[in-house]
Order: structure tokens, then C-alpha cells, then sequence
């Protein structure tokens, strides 16, 4: 319902969550949901509040804590007619079904000469922040992009996160949709309706003339404060929401750094064997000649994500770690 | 109840064929293989004919199987084609995946054959999922998970049986347990001798039958299959059985894994000499009548093997295809 | 053979030491979590206290375990110090893990506590690991691995129970079923009502006590350590029990996912309220005594405490440190 | 035994690997080795030949089908007193275990605040070329590189098989050595004695003074060969093996790349999220103002390996497909 004043209408990140899974139940019959704690509890982030509820346990199920079993139930629910969205509480957790996930979930199709079709959709949760410590803190879309067969998208906001497990639920290949549970609680304009928000477009979130910030995920918003700082000294930086990782909108990018000749990629996950290698890599290819300067990247130092809140503030990445780092790329001073 | 296939004389005459098929398709791949016209791994079902024909009697189109790196036998029994299956072994873009899988990923979903799999212990989660589908979606159909006695100490057997209780799902996990995984015996591999014990530690029934008699797959299966299309759940289903050849391609690496009276012990078990015995004993089908067979089968083989080493190789410009739908 | 622990007077003491202690840091620590000064994800033993404390009694320095994520009370039974506990648990420099693993991780190599873990079914494998060096370096130790009736349904303990069966690996594999994984009731993750049941599956032996009762869990254990230092094998020792508090936190989430009644109903079978009776009813401890413990535990605690509010948090700089040797 | 003429000795990739894990278990009276079928069989690919023979069944252990249990087991043993030397037959299954090593044993030591070492080395064959298809032929390097707490080296000779493995196993840290099953008939000199290949060092394989070749694993071969075509165009290419991928051997790179100008990295996983894109990125970064032209990737199509030996090898990356890459970077006309 629109609200009274006819205002667009707020929304938190987890309530568009929740509205995206309900949306997608409701326009697929063969959708069901499967996953640990999703049912009677909602889901551990409560993104599932009530969806069992309206659905019923024929739709929702709780499973047991086997992870592999979960994918594997999904690749061949999906291979023989149903959309499963299934759901991996932390992305932390890859480890436990990465041979159902990369092997069989990912390569299916292709192995199977193009005959079997898998609309799963994944839901998964990822970043640092809330001292969960090393194993509930990563950010591993790395992996997971360099896995020709599965599709990659990362919600950076409320009216994202719904359109695209939408667009994840109507497409016919696996997708992994990564959200960020420090982002939970974020407001945003959310549109009532269904829509999808297509995958392999990104988002040109700030404007910006002379500098180009590619980012994903949480550090969107790191990214936007971190612009409106740099704008002090003069540095209009646009930023790019990738929003879709694989495949990825390589043209948005390159349409920006020939514009702005200076570019960064800055991600949560750890810098080296990040994506951002990858982007980096891809602007210079394309771009060589618009650059000023190299590609910098912004990324988590090489360690697991520490537990104590001083040490982990210190290791995520975020506006300042983006400031420093643009300025010692450009070598502006202070 | 679901009306159950009866074991009439036709259904043994099929099972016979079936054997048979699979016998001289993997005999013929072999030899093809040492010619050098197969590349790759090839992972032989000779000796295990029983139990593909035994489980499959009961299998229509629409019921799934997952299968295994030995997975030419169970796709024959589910009604593969020899053409398109050699054409694929062969890498031919006429093969049932066009070449891009093999002998490891072999498949055909329009016959509910959701692949062969590379994977050991990839099969289970993938069936379980089947079988959840065929309930969730109201059909009366029954998926059947092949896997060895190596793949059984796989996690993703546990994860799968577990779920598949749970959830009451019709799924029948199909032991074929040759004793070996590779090179490790059992003995080597596990600490109990019969891989359907672990059936009660999820809630299903284990059973264990004969892997070298057909029959008595047949009717273990029957039992099973019911069970599972009645909607009371999953049942672990062993078969003790043997390979005659080697782990991968046909002859021994030399390795003394095996000694030569286990082999021969077994191989005088053979279940298609075991079951033409029997044909003949009850008068179910003469000599001539099975030799038309074997006649029928080699010709069926030849023509197919003509037809994938006729057909073409796929054209390099097809290699990004079918990553996506 | 070896000499096991006896149920001396003295054991049954330190049992109840011990379980006031697990008792008053898990209570102190939720209170702490709430005032804001524990950042992360608590899970507390509150209510199982009965397992660590029988389990422990048998076991020395130098035999190890694998904990879970609900870890605080294996660690405090295995000889874990509240003042680098709490450090641990408050972030600081000086806590067990230099504030890098915090309560998911926490751990202590010396003590053999080879760590509370965030995944679950992280352990086992870890555990029969452990088992396999005691083993190979011929100690007489053994390995007690923690995991939850969740736990069991993860693919990692099928393949560690069934490798250390197989090599007769000197580890208790030790199930603290108290009824739920998270939200979702045992009932609702797998078909069994007992988790014993696996253990035959593995060719080892599967024993069930009542995991309120610290003597019962004394007793299940010292005949399962016993075999496991006498070279024969594993045991699935399952204890049932009950968590008081949510699975996170104190609290519920105002989730109806237990009742009243059943909450009611363990709480009556409090493991210490129980042990104290007994241990009043039997005269080996009178009531000043018993007092006593909580006065000295509550001293012990408040010092940690402080400790730990005082200790420094760690420097930004070590987040580096630690990767490698 | 030295050889009668006195020449060095020659060694195929495979012996060398043999002799290495020999030497291991002969200077270390802790270590142990578990595997699927590398006890009685002496390993699929024959590199544990003779070595349960020689060391015994107390040494050597044939594991169930069981790879987390495998990865768990080396992680326990090692953190108690053992140096485990494991065998994952192929890097394909890296995703059973991928939970152990990833959230176990490189993380351990971290979580723990650095009081558990984990001495354990972990064998596993990579590549494609053996007409094994989408499961059995994967690179899979970048993922494990990725993270904190492994280190990660790939061999490409016979020599560095042997001194890899040794210095694998006398390193106190979780490392990862990534063999390449298209290489294991390669003779190549091999040294008698016990010597270790340090991790962490790039190995200058041919020098060159006009182009830089970044690579490892069989590619350093393909890349060589490719720099001899390209010497006919006038091209005098530096190949360098980077050997271990992680630690990175930067400086080695930077400092060819300053000399040349021009660089290319090439390996044989998918190029997309490849570990290439990290070290061009890397290039860029540290040598921007030394380039003239931008760092050229090479590395396998997005899709899964395909089994058809006419589509795998056009699939694989080869000299042909650096000598085109270089070509095409350069604008060099055929
Ligand atoms: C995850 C995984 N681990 C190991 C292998 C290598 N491998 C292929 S077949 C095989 C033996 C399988 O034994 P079993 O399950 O008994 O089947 P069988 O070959 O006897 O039919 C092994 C270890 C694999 N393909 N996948
Ligand atoms: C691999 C993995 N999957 C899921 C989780 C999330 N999780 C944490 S605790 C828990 C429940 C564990 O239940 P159980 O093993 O019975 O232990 P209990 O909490 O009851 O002590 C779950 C699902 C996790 N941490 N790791
Ligand atoms: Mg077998
Ligand atoms: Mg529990």
C-alpha cells in the first residue's frame, strides 16, 4: 500500500527481503523455499518472517544442517521441473556445499550438453562488521565468479535485494544472490510492485566527472561518503554499484574511467584474489590509454576477519580506507 | 497402492536383453578405448548388469535415476540409445551431450537419467532432490540413486539419506557394492561389512540382496520402489556385487588389489550366465532364442558405432555454449 | 589395561565445582552480553552442564577435545581460566585467543581445547584427527569430540566417525542432543529419535545417558575412554539434554518453538539442583559446603571480570599477525 | 646414483614427485601420508609408488572416499604434533572439503591467536588435457590463493615438483602443492639430494628484454614456447614461473616488467576471476608509469572444460593462444 502522503514508500533491506520471497512464491507455483531456520523461525536475519506461515509447510521447509544435502536438493528439484530458492545462512558456509555449488549446481548444463535447466536461486549472506569473527565474516564472491554456469548478484539496497531475488527467481540459471547483514536494517525506497532489477546491468549510483569507484555490496555506501568527502578536494567521483557480478556490466565501467580517466575498485573481501584483480584488470585492458593514473583497489588486509570489535573495525575496509587510498593513488596531499 | 511390476516371463526376457546390452556395449567401449577411439576415463559396468536391469524393470521415462562414474549400464536400462551413447563416448556432437561430457557426465533427462557423475557421492543430494520434486509437483514418480560402497562414505550420502527420511521423500538409494572403491577393499574403507546398517541411523530399511541374481533385484527393488511410491519413504537398497574388469579402462594396472580366486569366485557368479541358466532351466527361453539376442544386440551395436564414428565432431566455436540457459 | 577415574568423593565434587562454574561464567556472560560489553554471538551451555563436567572428569591435559560453537563450558572443564575466557570473550589482547577468535573460537592449544568452532560439524573431523596423532605418536591420549544432535546431520561426522572406526582411532565421539538445532526441533531434522543409532553404521558401539545426570554421563564416558586408550575405537556416546536459554543470547526471540511445559518440564531435571540433592541426600556434601562453592566460584568470576574489563584491547596492528608461523 | 657420464640426473615429473614425498617421510620422523588409494595402488597417478612398501602401513594410509575427513584428519594431526602430508587426487573435489580448508586449516592458527601450527601439505593434481571433462580437468588456484593462511605453489618441472613438495612439508604453515597431471611424464633434471625450492620465489625460466610473461603450471612451458615464435618478430620475452602463488613474488615480476615494458600473465583456469587478474592489477598498479602497452591476459573461455578432445583443445590456452594474445596486444600483424 502507498502511504498516505503518497510518499514512495521506505522500506528496510530484510523487509524487502522478505517481500521479494513472498512476491517470488506467489508468481511461481513451482517455487518452494528450503533451507535451516526459515520456517517456524523465520530465518536467523528474519528475512522469512511469516512466509511459512502464508505459504505453508508444503512451500517452506526447515531443513536439516546439510548444507550439501540443501544444494543437492536444489539441483535436482530444479533439474526436474520445480524453482527452488534455497537458502545458505551465511556465505561463510560455501565451504560445506562447494562441490554441489561448483561441480554440479554451476557446470550441469554445460556437462549435460545444454539439456537440463536450473532455475535455482541462492540466497546467501555475506560481510564483517557484526564480530562474528573468522567463519561468519567473509565476503567470498570471488569464488564463485570464476564459475562459468552460475550467475552472481550482490544487493547494496533495499529496492536491490528485492528486485534482484526476483529477477534471480525468474531467471533460468542458477543465481547466487549475496546480501550484506550489516545492511539489514537500511531504509530505502522500495517499490510495491514486482519488478526485476536486471542482472548484468550496474548502477551508476553518484555522478561524477573525474573519478571512477567501482564497488559493490556495502561498500556502495562507504563509497558515497567517501565521494561527498573527496568532492572537497575537488575529486567529483562517480560511483558504480556492479550490483552484478557475473556476468558483469564491463561496459558501465569502461564508459566511466574514459570519462574519468582515474579509477578504483574497492570491495569488502580480502584485496588479493579479490574481484577487484579482475576489474582492475578489465579497465586497464579496455582503457589504457583514458588512464591517468593506475587502477587503484581497496580490500580487507591478508588475514581472516578478527573477532574483537577494535581489531575488525580496523580490518574492514570502509569511506576512510577509500579516501587514503585515492589520495595516496592521485598523491593529493592531506 | 501402486499396481507393481509383476515378474512375468516377458519382464525376465527384457531384463535378459538388458544384460545383455550392457554386457557388449561396455565390451565393445573397452575395446574401443584400447583402440584409442574413446578418450579419456572409462569406467566399465561388466559384471553389475544385474542390478541396473533389476532396479530399472520397474522405472518408466518418468521416474529419475542419478548415476556414477560407472554410469553406461544404468542409462542403457533406462532406455539409452547405443548411437547416441557411443557418439558421445567418442566426444561426436551427436552424442547425448553433444560431447561436452563423456562417459562421466553421460545423461539424458527426457529418460529421467540425470547423469552420470564424476562426482563420487555426487549423485545422492541431486536424486533427493528428484524425489522431493516428484511429491512437491503430486506425481506418483520415484527417484533411484546408484552409488558404490566407496561412495558411501561420502558425506553427502549421510546428508542426502538424512533429508530423504525426513521428509518421507520416494527415493531409493541403490548400494552396488563391489567390495572396492578404486583399489581400497571395503575392509580397507569401512569397519562394518554390510553398507545397509547405516539404513537404520536415518529411519529408512536397509535391505540387501543378491547383486549378481536380477530376480532377486527385482524383487527387492519392487519392494522398495512400492514403498517408495506409496509416499512411506526412502529405503537403502544393497546389492553385493563384483566388477569383472578393472577399476578404470579393462585390464588390471597389475595391481595385486584383487587376487585371482576373488576374481574367479565372483566371476563364476556371473549373473548373465547365472540367469540364462535359469531361462533354460524353466523352459522361458531356448538356446536359439537367446542367442537371436546377443545377434540382435551385436548388430545393434555395430550400426551404432558406425553411427558415432560417422558423425561429427563438434565445432569448436560451440565450446561457450550451453553454459546457460 | 588402563586404570579409569573413579566416582571418588572427591571426583563428585570437583564434577559439581565444575558445573557451578560453567553455570555462573554462562550466566555472568549473558548479563555481560546484555549491558553491551560481549560483542558477537553468545551461545551458553546453561542446562548441560552435567556433559562437559562427566565427560571432563576422565580426562588429563594432554587428551584433547573439539568443541562447538556453544564452547565455554567444555573449555571451563577442561581447565579454561575465567579471566582469559572473559578477556576472550570481551576482545581484549590478553584473552585466550589475543581477542582474534572471540566465543565462536575460542580455545586453549595447552589444555588440549583445540577450539570452540563456528561451523558445525567443524569438529569431528578435527577430533579424529587428533585421535589419529595420539595414535600414530603412541600416546595412550584419546580425543573427545563435542558436537550436537544438529551436528549429526552434517556430512563431516559421517565421514570422521567412519574413519576413525575404520582405523580404530582413540576418540569418544560425544553427541549432546538437546532436542534442537537452532529453532528447527530433532523432530523436524531427522527421522530418529536417537542419534545412538548411527554408531552401528560405523561398526562402533552407540550409548545413551541421560546427559542431566553427571554421574550417568560419568559413567557412559569412562567406558567409552576406557576402549578408546585400550585401542578399541570410537564410541557415539549421546547425552540427552536440554539448552535453558535460547540458542543465542538469554532470551528467546519470542519464538514459540519450545513450549512452556517442555522448558518447564527440564528444568525441573536441572543437572546441578539434581547432583546437589543427591549430593546433600548421600551426605558427601553438606549445604555450607555447597554454598561455599558458589561464594568462591562468584569471587573467581568477579576477579575475571575485572580482569578482562581491564585488560587492553588488542592493537590494531597485530590484525596481521597471527596469519602464519 | 649419479648417472656413469656424469651427467645430471634426468627425472620425470612424476619420479620427482616420488622421490620428493620419499625424502619427506625419511627427514621427518612425524610425518604421515593419507589419501584415497595411494597406499596398496601407489596413488591413480603412480606418484606413491613403492612408498607404503618402503615406510609401512603406519606411515601411509589408504583413506575411505572421504575428502573432508582427509583435510579434518591432517588438520587434528598436525595441530598435535604430526606433519601430515595429504593427498587430494584431484583439485576438482576441493569443494568436499572445501569447509576444512578454507575455515580450518587456514584459519586456525589466526582464530586462535597463533598458538596452533599447522604444519600439513596437501598434493593435488590440476589441469586439463586428459580428456577428463568439466569434474576431473579444473584450475582451480585462484580460490585457495584467496586465502589467508595457506600458501599456494604450483609446479611446472620435475626439479620444482621434488623441491616444492620438500619445502612444503618442512614449512610450518598449510601449503597447498598444485601438480599438473599433463606433466607428469616431463623429464627434467632433478638434483640427488634433499633440497628445498623456496616459497615465495618467481624463477626467471628464459630472460628476455623486450616483453614479460607472467605464468605457472604447465602454461610456463606453452609460454616458452610461445616466446620463441615471438623471438621472430623481434619480441625477446622474459617467461616467469611464478611457482608459488601465494606468497606472490612481486618484486621479481615489477622488476622484469620495469625492464620490458610490456607484460602478459597466462594460466590455464578460466580467465574470468582468475588469479591473473590479480597480478595484472598488481602490474598496473606498481609499474603503471613503466608500461607502454596494457597487461594482456590469457586463461581458458568461460565455461566448464568440455570433454570432446577437439573442443578441449581448443579450449585450453596454448602458445598459439599467447603468441595470438601478444600479437592482438601489440597490434604485430600475423
Ligand atoms: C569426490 C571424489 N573423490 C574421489 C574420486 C575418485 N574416484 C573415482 S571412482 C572412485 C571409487 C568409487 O568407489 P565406489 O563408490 O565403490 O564405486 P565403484 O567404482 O566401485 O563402482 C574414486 C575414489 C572422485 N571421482 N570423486
Ligand atoms: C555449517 C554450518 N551450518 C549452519 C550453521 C548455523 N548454526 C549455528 S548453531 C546451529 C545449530 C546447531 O545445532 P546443534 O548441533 O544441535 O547444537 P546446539 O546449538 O543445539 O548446541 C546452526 C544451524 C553453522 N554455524 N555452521
Ligand atoms: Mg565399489
Ligand atoms: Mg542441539
Amino acid at each position: 500500500m502507498a502511504d498516505q502522503n503518497n510518499k514512495p514508500r521506505q522500506l528496510t533491506y530484510v523487509m524487502a527481503i522478505n517481500e521479494a520471497i513472498r512476491t517470488v512464491m506467489q508468481e511461481q507455483p513451482n517455487a518452494f523455499a528450503a533451507g535451516e531456520d526459515i520456517g517456524g523461525a523465520g530465518g536467523v536475519y528474519g528475512y522469512y518472517n511469516g512466509i511459512q506461515e502464508q505459504f505453508g509447510t508444503d512451500r517452506v521447509y526447515d531443513t536439516p544442517i546439510s548444507e550439501k544435502g540443501i544444494v543437492g536438493l536444489g539441483v535436482g528439484a530444479a533439474a526436474t521441473g520445480c524453482r527452488p530458492i534455497l537458502d545458505l545462512m551465511f556465505i561463510d558456509f560455501m565451504g560445506e556445499c562447494m562441490d554441489e555449488v561448483a561441480n554440479q549446481l554451476a557446470k550441469m548444463r554445460y556437462m549435460f550438453g545444454g539439456s537440463a535447466t536450473l532455475p535455482v536461486t541462492l540466497l546467501t549472506m555475506a560481510g564483517a562488521g557484526a564480530s562474528l569473527a573468522a567463519q561468519h565474516s567473509q565476503s567470498l564472491e570471488a569464488w564463485l565468479c570464476h564459475l562459468p554456469g552460475l550467475k552472481v548478484v550482490m544487493a547494496a539496497t533495499p529496492a536491490d535485494a528485492k528486485g534482484l531475488i526476483i529477477a534471480a527467481a525468474r531467471d533460468d540459471n542458477p543465481v547466487i544472490v549475496i546480501m550484506m547483514k550489516t545492511l539489514l536494517a537500511l531504509n530505502g525506497e522500495v517499490p510495491e510492485d514486482s519488478y526485476a532489477t536486471p542482472i548484468g546491468k550496474a548502477n551508476i549510483v553518484r555522478p561524477g566527472e573525474n573519478y571512477t569507484i567501482v564497488t559493490w555490496g556495502r561498500m556502495v555506501h562507504e563509497a558515497i561518503t567517501a565521494a561527498e568527502q573527496l568532492a572537497r578536494s575537488g575529486l567529483d567521483a562517480e560511483v558504480i554499484d556492479a550490483r552484478s557480478l557475473q556476468p558483469f556490466d564491463t561496459e558501465t565501467v569502461i564508459a566511466s574511467v574514459r570519462k574519468t580517466h582515474r579509477a578504483m575498485v574497492a570491495h569488502e573481501a580480502v584485496r588479493y584474489g579479490g574481484l577487484g584483480g579482475e576489474v582492475a584488470a578489465q579497465i586497464q585492458e579496455l582503457a589504457f590509454d583514458d588512464l591517468d593514473a593506475p587502477v587503484a583497489r581497496v580490500g580487507a588486509p591478508f588475514a581472516p576477519v578478527p573477532f574483537s570489535p577494535v581489531l575488525e573495525s580496523a580490518y574492514v575496509p570502509n569511506a576512510e580506507t577509500i579516501v587514503a587510498e585515492v589520495r595516496s593513488q592521485l598523491r593529493i596531499e592531506g | 497402492m501402486f499396481v507393481t511390476v509383476e515378474l512375468t516371463n516377458d519382464v525376465l526376457k527384457d531384463m535378459h536383453r538388458c544384460m545383455v546390452q550392457i554386457r557388449r556395449f561396455e565390451e565393445t567401449a573397452g575395446k574401443l578405448m584400447e583402440d584409442g577411439k574413446i578418450p579419456g576415463a572409462l569406467h566399465l559396468y561388466v559384471g553389475e548388469e544385474a542390478i541396473a536391469s533389476g532396479v530399472m524393470a520397474h522405472l518408466s521415462k518418468e521416474d529419475q535415476i542419478t548415476s556414477t562414474h560407472r554410469g553406461h549400464g544404468h542409462l542403457i536400462a533406462k532406455g539409452g540409445e547405443f548411437d547416441r551413447m557411443f557418439a558421445e563416448l567418442f566426444g561426436k556432437a551427436t552424442g547425448y551431450c553433444k560431447g561436452k561430457g563423456g562417459s562421466m557426465h553421460i545423461s539424458n533427462m527426457d529418460l529421467g537419467m540425470l547423469g552420470a557423475n564424476g562426482i563420487v557421492g555426487g549423485g545422492p543430494p541431486i536424486a533427493t532432490g528428484a524425489a522431493f520434486s516428484n511429491k512437491f509437483r503430486k506425481t506418483d514418480n520415484v527417484a533411484c540413486c546408484f552409488f558404490g560402497d566407496g561412495a558411501s562414505n561420502e558425506g553427502s550420502l549421510h546428508e542426502a539419506a538424512n533429508m530423504a527420511a525426513l521428509f518421507k521423500l520416494p527415493v531409493v538409494f541403490v548400494c552396488e557394492n563391489n567390495g572396492f572403491g578404486e583399489y581400497t577393499s571395503q575392509a580397507n574403507h569401512q569397519a562394518i561389512v554390510d553398507v545397509a546398517d547405516r539404513a537404520q541411523g536415518y529411519g529408512m530399511p536397509g535391505v540387501i540382496v543378491d547383486g549378481m541374481d536380477a530376480v532377486a533385484v527385482f524383487e527387492g527393488a519392487r519392494e522398495a520402489i512400492a514403498r517408495a511410491r506409496a509416499g512411506d519413504g526412502p529405503t537403502l537398497l544393497e546389492c553385493k556385487t563384483y566388477r569383472f574388469y578393472d577399476h578404470v579402462g579393462v585390464r588390471g594396472m597389475g595391481l595385486s588389489y584383487r587376487s585371482d580366486e576373488e576374481v574367479e569366485f565372483w566371476k563364476k557368479r556371473d549373473p548373465i550366465d547365472q540367469f540364462e541358466a535359469k531361462l533354460r532351466e524353466q523352459n522361458i527361453m531356448a538356446e536359439a532364442e537367446i542367442q537371436a539376442v546377443y545377434e540382435q544386440v551385436a548388430a545393434e551395436i555395430e550400426a551404432a558405432v558406425q553411427f558415432a564414428e560417422e558423425s561429427p565432431m563438434p565445432d569448436p566455436s560451440t565450446i561457450t555454449e550451453d553454459v546457460y540457459a
